[in-house]
């Protein structure tokens, strides 16, 4: 390995000491904007070319195996040594380049978001943290490392969710996210623990050089494991049925959404299974479980985002969506597809949330003018904008073009990708067949709900106001640039990975191929003929394109309403408003009884009532009755007290008596 | 002729005994119970306690009795009219426990093995001969018990001033 | 650093100092109004405490960690007719508990600065009485001063409940006394008749740990009437369940530096006490089928049960009280699964435990001194006010939580990851204890944090210079254990693997002991007809329990009349 | 042999005292019973002494002197009682009652 890989400690550092810096800040120099987004983003800055250096370095290098570098022991104990180690290979390396360049033009977005906000310093001290916890989890080289990230990305991210904590909702939300992550946390724990009692080791590339030998193809330990892991994954990335955080998660910043809930921590659940490939390719069981289970929230939060009035909203059931993809395509084994479709993902996602963020900022600032109560984040009370806000109109048609699979765009290869693979797939079984099905719906959905969100807000009459229309501007250059950058990325990301049957084919599955090969020899190769290829891509053009002229013919934009005046919805519509109802019948049917079992059946009947009222406290009763009993004979008469005495006395003689 | 004064005594104890925790007044009772002290002194007479007689005499009969008749007069008792007897039921567990107490007693005291170390009979008779009343109690007192005897003395002073600080009015 | 201290013969002199300082300085607080009136008691206090962890903290260096035995032992005659000796020494099990006593004290002092403010005399000499008495619990190597000083910390906990605690303050401290005293009672019992059987065995009749380790195995059929003694003196205070239900109540009366060594030490105790006494004597009872189909469950329920409890509190100390029976499960199914990881693990999280739940019960205490209540509800909001405070909390709340890269990740990782080989049905069950904790502690935070900010709190003050000294230790250690725990678990490991050694070689080692065939089992309670009304606690047929006890000819002589 | 006849008496003597002691009220009577009783334990000491040696008779000199001292500090007690209470009857004394 060249020297310059083992600069990668500086990647994890630079943003924990912007942390601490803007931490510091945040108490004794709270006012010094200026400094503190000079921190922020120069970390980042400082930490993505420190990147570029490290992954170049890694380009350079001859040999495959990873690199590892162990900062300290951390764990010591008997035959379980677990050091502070961070592992850097080609897996990590894609994913440290979008944490730190989708992260440090986020960080530059955020500027001029957050400008007026009260507590700046601190906002930029959790965006800092939160990338270092990120770049941990993408690189450590054992489990309880990335668990570190795992958790730590978690707690940013209710840190930043319920960043306004004044208002009671985002609080809830940042807690909901938290514990909705943590019960995917236990599948993760419960995964590692099997890991190391089967294979002694919980460092990645033991683990994988033993998983062979350690495991049965298909046997139930693997299979178990694999499931557990899932179960992390599924908490972290929002899937079926842990998703109902995610939209939650909207609550916080948009920025934060962008980074957090759309780019880079959602992802993470992709990354781990992309990186434990081993392991899911020798859980075939396991790994029709994922893809299935992609597959399905694929199309179930694309129809919920159909009818989605809050743009954020749309945007994060859209993740989760996509999100889905991605866990279709490692659960069949196509890892690179799936880490393809995370990047591109990560860049128009990125995009389309900062763009959203974009248009929030203009409307709230307009409202601000016009001490306008209204919702800013609601299609309703949009329309029309692009005349005000021309940059955003472009970059946001150019990611939903992405998304929505508009050829030769990054959406376009990487979403094309991942169905091929199921198609192919399903020559062995049907089930790839109906994942295929599955994604190809949502593909038409996708669409569909992305033309209604550029149609809602930026086309069609505008429903502002008057008054709030004098008052929208585009927003500053330093929250268009970034949305700039994107959307060349959101563009082009597509040729990093093309299809076979182009040229210049599969860039980055072979820079891949070092951490997946291992899981090849236990995965069907998968053939699809150049025409099949051809066909297939043709079909997913006329599928973006049916959604899009769909959702141009279908709605009508002009009759819409500001959201106040706006009637009740009714029937289906008003299912999918209410997202199935899966919020209600969670607290129905887990958070209530849980609370009401905790409180009356636990604490005052098992706790007060027996351990302590029957038990403790029956005991000192009954202490106390037969104190009460020998009170009656201290009657204070000493008469009493003498024939007692006598009494007494005259046992004891008798008892000297032979 | 010893046994004659020893039961003539013995009776007369008992009897004065008797009237002693029947009679109404206390001035009676205790007059009632000088009469059983001073037979009860010649019963130890009999039993070769010359020294402890004269001392029964001197301290019970005339000490400690003294000092029952003042009180009872300092409290002014002596005419006390209404009796002070339990009723019925009160006498009958009493005198039912009494009988009980007295027969234990009695078995309990015949019971004791004394044989082994029984002394020659007639030999606490000898030893008073031949060193005097005095000394046959006195001996021991002053080399064996002479501690528990000190005892005594600390255990009167401390009396002497319970007594008094007991008894004195409030300052 | 170990050879400067050698150099002034810190090994032969560092228990002694640590016993005594404590005292002489409760007698100089005592007197102190006396003698030097213009002295504060509370400086006096401060200074010893302060003393006795400068003193401590030279065992950190001169403690060996590659020798497994006792170390830095003392040993003097106290009643030698009886075998008693006042015989000290350290190992990797309790440095920690000992450096962790000696660690909380300054701080429970400090915390107390303001908190106490009537007869303060008394307060800090009992406070001082108490700290002998924890520190002699974890050093002492004789039965007899163990009992003793268990005793002793007994006391002056009950006086500090009852005179400077809350308004049920005498319901709880009566609680608190006579729970650990039925205990401690039985645990006395127990260790007279070891003394007795065992010297009866071996002719020599000593209180002595070693002693009665090496020759336990003689008290034969009593053993399990024995370890069921000790399991219970040590199963209230940890307190498992269902023996918790004194703590929340002395928890929540108790004045804040006596919640804080209450939960910081004092429980750690029981749990010392299962490691250094009950597994070691009784190694083949404790891991018998069935009573691990005991005590295993029992852990888990604790785990889950104390954080669902926890999570319904309206009382903030409460809460924390709960908590600590949640805590405290992860320990015990630590201990039981008896593996190095598990053992480390435990010790571990006892360590965390102190420094955690100290924490909370610190800030339960500045809250409590800012408005006068411990209602979750009476707060809300009052991050923007008091941000020091807030972020603080939200650190030692993650910590409780045990957020990787805080210290109680590490614990809880060891434990779980160790017990997982062992029982790993239970330890799955333990490890929904991570979603229950996040579950509780998210909700209290966001309930005395977030939210609206009730116009009662607007004028609450941040931490002051005072407070900060209290809880930046505490933050440190959080952070230190949680990124570096290497050089605390370098230090216990060799004693640790030495006990997981001793306990797993006696059970394998000596197959004719009888105790075991004969223990009952929970599954066949039926069998009997033993209708017990259930709950976990296994009705024991008539027959099984009879067979249990001694036959009547080893009353007399328990080990077969050899003799 | 006056053992027998003597501890007899004793045990009657006794057993009247304790009778005494019962069945009155007045607390001087029963203090006087008390007094019986203490003559016939000495009774019984003196009895045996003249068996078993003059041991006997030191005990009793010493049950005199408590005799004494317990009637000194009786009797305080009594008067100042009796000044409190303007009664000796032990049924009205219950001061002890809890």
């Amino acid at each position: 390995m060249p020297s310059t890989v083992s600069l990668i400690w500086l990647v994890v550092l630079l943003p924990f000491l912007g942390f601490l810096a803007n931490g510091w800040l945040s108490f004794f120099r709270p006012d010094a904007k200026r400094l503190v987004s000079g921190i922020g983003v120069g970390v980042l800055v400082a930490s993505f070319l420190v990147t570029l250096i490290v992954v170049s370095g890694l380009a350079g290098a001859a040999e495959g195996a990873p690199y590892i570098q162990t900062l300290w022991s951390w764990m010591p104990s008997g035959e379980l040594q677990i050091g502070l180690s961070l592992q850097v290979d080609q897996l990590s390396a894609v994913m440290l380049l979008v944490v730190t360049g989708v992260g440090a033009l986020i960080h530059v977005f955020s500027i001029g978001y957050m400008r007026d906000d009260d507590s700046y310093p601190r906002y930029f001290a959790f965006l800092n943290l939160f990338v270092f916890f990120m770049l941990l989890l993408v690189l450590g080289a054992n489990f309880p490392v990335l668990f570190i990230g795992w958790e730590g990305v978690g707690l940013c991210s209710y840190l930043l969710i319920g960043y306004w904590y004044s208002e009671e909702a985002n609080a809830s939300a940042g807690k909901k996210a938290f514990i909705m992550n943590r019960i995917g946390d236990f599948g993760l724990l419960i995964a590692m623990f099997m890991i190391y009692r089967s294979t002694g080791s919980l460092n990645f590339v033991e683990v994988f050089a033993s998983a062979p030998s350690a495991f049965v193809i298909n046997g139930p330990t693997i299979t178990l494991i694999t499931l557990f892991l899932f179960l992390g994954c599924v908490g972290k990335s929002a899937q079926i049925p842990l998703y109902t955080w995610l939209p939650d998660a909207m609550a916080g910043p948009t920025p934060v959404s962008a980074l957090i809930h759309a780019a880079t921590m959602v992802t993470a659940g992709v990354y781990l299974i992309a990186r434990t490939n081993v392991l899911y390719a020798m859980a075939p069981f396991s790994g029709a479980v994922v893809a299935l289970t992609g597959a399905a929230t694929a199309l179930f939060a694309a129809t919920i985002a159909l009818k989605q009035w809050d743009i954020k909203k749309v945007l994060a059931y859209s993740t989760i969506s996509q999100l889905g993809y991605m866990f279709m395509a490692v659960g069949m084994g196509a890892y690179a597809a799936g880490v393809f479709h995370l990047v591109t993902h990560a860049f128009f996602k990125a995009l389309l949330f900062l763009g959203s963020g974009s248009v929030i900022y203009g409307l709230h600032h307009a409202y601000h003018q016009t001490h306008n109560e209204d919702d800013a984040q609601d299609m309703r009370n949009m329309g029309g904008l692009s005349r005000m806000m021309p940059w955003t109109t472009g970059v946001m048609w150019i990611a939903t073009a992405a998304i929505a699979g508009a050829p030769f765009l990054s959406g376009f290869f990487s979403k094309d990708q991942i169905l091929a693979v199921a198609f192919a797939r399903g020559q062995d079984a049907t089930v790839f067949y109906v994942i295929w099905a599955l994604g190809a719906v949502a593909a038409l959905l996708t669409a569909f709900y992305m033309t209604r969100l550029m149609l809602y807000t930026f086309h069609g009459l505008n429903r502002t106001g008057a008054e709030e229309l004098q008052h929208l501007r585009e927003a500053p250059w330093i929250m268009t640039a970034p949305l700039v950058v994107l959307a060349v990325g959101a563009f082009f990301g597509g040729l990093i990975n093309l299809p076979h049957v182009l040229p210049g084919a599969g860039g980055l599955e072979h820079w891949l191929e070092p951490a997946t090969e291992a899981s090849a020899q236990y995965l069907a190769e998968v053939h699809l003929s150049a025409g099949l290829e051809w066909g297939l891509m043709g079909l997913a053009t006329v599928i973006a394109a049916a959604g899009v002229f769909g959702a141009w013919r279908l709605l009508d934009s002009d009759s819409l309403v500001p959201a106040s005046e706006a009637p009740e919805e009714t029937g289906i519509q008003k299912i999918l408003l209410r997202k199935y109802y899966v919020d209600e019948l969670y607290d129905t049917y887990i958070v209530r009884p849980t609370a009401w079992l905790s409180q009356r059946v636990l604490w005052r009947i098992v706790d007060d009532g027996v351990i302590d009222g029957a038990a403790v406290n029956g005991l000192a009763k009954v202490t106390q009755f037969l104190g009460w009993v020998g009170t009656r004979f201290q009657t204070g008469n000493l008469g009493t007290y003498v024939i007692l005495f006598v009494v007494g006395a005259l046992w004891l003689l008798s008892a000297t008596l032979r | 002729m010893l046994q004659i004064v020893f039961w003539f005594h013995a009776g007369v104890a008992i009897a004065a005994a008797v009237l002693c925790i029947t009679r109404r007044s206390p001035v009676a009772s205790a007059l009632w119970l000088v009469v059983t002290l001073f037979a009860t002194a010649v019963m130890y007479v009999l039993l070769d306690a010359h020294f402890i007689a004269a001392i029964q005499v001197l301290v019970y009969s005339g000490a400690i009795m003294v000092l029952f008749l003042f009180v009872i007069m300092l409290l002014n008792l002596g005419d006390e009219v209404a009796t002070d007897m339990k009723g019925w039921f009160g006498r009958g567990v009493g005198l039912a426990l009494a009988v009980f107490v007295g027969i234990e007693v009695w078995v309990v005291t015949r019971a004791l093995p004394v044989d082994q170390i029984r002394l020659p009979a007639g030999e606490l008779d000898r030893m008073t001969a031949d060193q005097g009343a005095v000394r046959v109690v006195a001996e021991p007192l002053y080399t064996d018990y002479l501690i528990p005897f000190e005892l005594t003395a600390v255990l009167l002073v401390a009396a002497i001033v319970g007594s008094v600080v007991l008894a004195k009015r409030k300052v | 650093m170990s050879a400067l201290l050698s150099g002034i013969g810190y090994e032969r002199w560092v228990l002694d100092v640590l016993m005594i300082l404590p005292l002489v300085g409760a007698l100089g607080v005592a007197l102190g109004p006396q003698l030097w009136p213009a002295v504060a008691v509370k400086k006096i206090a401060l200074g010893v405490a302060l003393a006795e962890f400068v003193v401590s903290m030279g065992l950190w260096w001169a403690f060996d960690p590659t020798i497994a035995s006792m170390q830095f032992e003392v040993q003097h005659d106290w009643i030698p007719e009886w075998g008693v000796t006042y015989h000290l020494g350290i190992d990797g099990i309790s440095l920690f508990m000992v450096l962790l006593t000696t660690f909380t004290m300054p701080l429970a002092v400090l915390s107390s600065w303001n908190y106490i403010t009537e007869r303060e005399g008394p307060f800090y000499s009992l406070l001082l009485v108490l700290t002998t008495g924890m520190l002699g619990v974890f050093v002492a190597l004789d039965m007899f001063l163990f009992y003793v000083l268990w005793e002793v910390m007994l006391i002056p906990m009950y006086f500090l409940i009852g005179a400077w605690g809350g308004a049920r303050r005498m319901y709880a401290a009566i609680k608190f006394f006579v729970y650990t005293f039925l205990g401690s009672l039985l645990m006395l019992v127990a260790i007279l008749v070891m003394y007795y059987v065992v010297g009866r065995e071996t002719g020599v009749y000593t209180f002595s740990y070693a002693h009665l380790v090496e020759n336990a195995q003689y008290v034969g059929p009593w053993a399990f009437w024995l370890f069921a003694a000790f399991a219970l003196a040590f199963a209230i205070k940890v307190p498992m369940f269902p023996f918790h239900t004194w703590l929340p109540d002395a928890h929540v009366e108790a004045p804040t530096p006596a919640s804080v060594l209450l939960a910081g030490i004092l429980l750690k105790m029981g749990t010392y006490g299962f490691l250094r006494f009950a597994l070691p004597f009784f190694p083949e009872v404790a891991l018998h089928p069935a009573v691990v189909a005991i005590v295993v469950p029992l852990a888990v329920v604790g785990i889950i049960y104390g954080a669902l409890v926890a999570m319904v509190q309206p009382d903030f100390k409460k809460l924390i009280a709960y908590s600590s029976v949640s805590h405290l499960g992860f320990v015990m199914l630590g201990i039981w699964a008896l593996t190095l990881q598990s053992v480390q693990g435990a010790i571990v999280i006892m360590i965390n435990h102190g420094i955690s739940t100290g924490a909370l019960f610190f800030m339960a205490g500045m809250m409590y001194e800012r408005r006068h209540t411990r209602e979750i509800s009476a707060f809300g909001g009052i991050a923007r006010v008091v941000p020091a405070f807030a972020t603080i909390l939200t650190l030692v709340a993650l910590s409780s939580i045990g957020l990787p890269g805080t210290n109680g990740f590490v614990g809880e990782f060891l434990v779980l990851i160790g017990s997982f080989g062992e029982y790993p049905i239970a330890t799955a069950f333990a490890t929904t204890g991570v979603i229950f904790a996040a579950l509780y502690l998210l909700v209290a935070l966001q309930k005395i944090l977030f939210g609206k900010l009730h116009p009662d709190n607007e004028k609450m003050p941040d931490l002051s210079v005072r407070e900060l000294f209290v809880l930046s230790p505490l933050v440190v250690c959080i952070v230190w254990i949680g990124v570096y725990p290497a050089p605390i678990l370098h230090r216990i490991e060799t004693s640790a693997q030495a006990l997981v050694t001793q306990v797993r070689s006696q059970v394998s080692g000596q197959t004719q002991v009888s105790v075991p065939t004969q223990l009952p089992v929970v599954g066949n309670v039926e069998e009997g007809g033993g209708s017990g009304e259930g709950g976990g606690v296994p009705a024991a047929t008539e027959t099984t329990v009879s067979s249990l006890l001694p036959p009547p000819s080893s009353l007399v002589s328990p080990a077969g009349g050899s003799d | 042999m006056l053992l027998g006849p003597a501890l007899g008496v004793s045990a009657i003597l006794f057993s009247i005292g304790v009778l005494g002691v019962l069945i009155r009220r007045s607390a001087i009577i029963i203090f006087m019973c008390v007094e019986l009783m203490f003559n016939a334990v000495n009774l019984t000491f003196v009895a045996l002494a003249q068996q078993l040696g003059p041991d006997g008779q030191v005990f009793v000199f010493f049950v005199m002197t408590v005799a004494a001292a317990e009637a000194a500090v009786g009797f305080a007690i009594i008067i100042a009682i009796y000044r409190h209470k303007e009664t000796l009857d032990m049924q009205d004394l219950n001061l002890l009652r809890g």
